[in-house]
């Protein structure tokens, strides 16, 4: 079994077949099996409470060819940043209820610091640049979150992801 | 020429389409589309500063030519994560 | 299928039941199902190579008592310092083959912040103060590896894990 | 009193062994203990500096006392993770 790198679907989101993608052997090109000395791993679940409200559930929706896109162009600044690393990012879409996730990270590389540093960026990167929104329904109405303009080439955003990322 | 106009999340509530086909002049860029959009659901003014564009899936800025056939797109805020 | 929090033994590792342990539903005493919006994980692997030599595997000993007393120090510690933040932490020991798992960490808590730096802490922690050493069997002979002297009450240590956390 | 040590790592290889008993005079503290296998082990010497230990399963310090039965653990520098 064996999943994409990248991807955004309606399925439920696991991490170990990503940790499977990230750390288990690589197509010819890639690094031997077995120089992976660590895994960061990261799980966006849907919370019960958002800003004192009570939260029912998210419905998640994406522009799925341009945010395929935006997780490629993730990734191909956290290898040029983080060279060695290797990213798995998938998001869902569609209807999530509190306690499941709605996106699942994992980067590894032959150190800790850099697949921490690699996942924290990716995470931040899917907040500021990737064209997916969601709803939020809530005990008495529903709303649309707005965040981030997404801009990949906004060089401040990168900058700050980089920052949080404790690169 | 003829365009496909893809809106998501509240833009699409706004407008009331997920998709719509518009005719727009020769030498149009993106921005041309926008206000035009802007016109015709005033709602669209708010997102004046915040919105992002694509077109034919990929990345573009508002000054950006369009061709015919092309598929443009306008990104309220995101929010996924 | 309920795994503890704080974990040592012989049984191969996966991060999916510390997830669901740290994640899921808690105890009576504990905060609401749903309140975590984030969760930040870590694998630690066998590597392939260490200091240019070609390792095989490695073996690990722990003395388990004391290593558990460990786990709960740096449980308290985290929950001092990053409050409202779940850690599952279980560290394998025996013969560790190349690839494979030697210790997995997760942490919970309502925002990514916060479970990120209560994850790199606990790994920091772990290798400053777990009574647990590994012996490596590599290409031409074995060698115990020796890093820190553990004293769970250096505070210079506790202060070097909290910088490299980003807290 | 008599009290168990436990070894590890590249110690017990020194020792030959992962467990021994040993008889302290009273009064003794792990230094005390520690002073007494250096002796009959020169080779722990070089681990003067790094040493850490634990009684009882808990960690605890060189000046501590030790009780008869105790077990005294030396834990030469970790390397978990």
């Amino acid at each position: 079994m064996s999943v994409p790198l990248l991807a955004i679907g309606s399925a439920p989101l696991a991490l170990e077949p990503l940790i499977a993608a990230v750390s288990g052997p690589t197509e010819a090109a890639g690094p031997a099996p077995g120089s992976y000395g660590a895994v960061a791993a990261f799980l966006g679940l849907v919370r019960n409470h958002n800003l004192g409200r009570a939260v029912h559930y998210l419905e998640y929706e994406a522009y799925e060819p341009l945010a395929l896109r935006a997780f490629e162009h993730i990734a191909a600044e956290t290898a040029e940043r983080w060279p060695g690393v290797r990213l798995a990012l998938h998001h869902r879409v569609g209807r999530i209820v509190v306690g499941q996730a709605s996106v699942a990270i994992a980067a590894a590389s032959a150190h800790r610091a850099d697949a921490f540093s690699a996942c924290r960026y990716a995470i931040e990167r899917v907040k500021q640049i990737a064209p997916i929104w969601k709803r939020e329904f809530f005990e008495g109405g529903d709303v649309w979150i707005e965040g981030a303009t997404a801009d990949p080439g906004d060089q401040q955003a990168r900058a700050a992801a980089e920052r949080v990322a404790c690169a | 020429m003829r365009i496909t106009v893809r809106l998501f999340a509240r833009l699409r509530d706004i407008a009331g389409a997920a998709e719509l086909r518009r005719d727009v002049g020769p030498e149009s860029t993106i921005g041309t589309v926008w206000r035009q959009l802007v016109h015709e659901f005033p709602d669209f003014a708010s997102y004046e500063r915040s919105i992002s564009s694509a077109v034919n899936a990929d990345y573009a800025r508002m000054d950006q030519a369009v061709n015919d056939g092309d598929e443009v797109a306008f990104l309220p805020p995101v929010s996924g994560g």
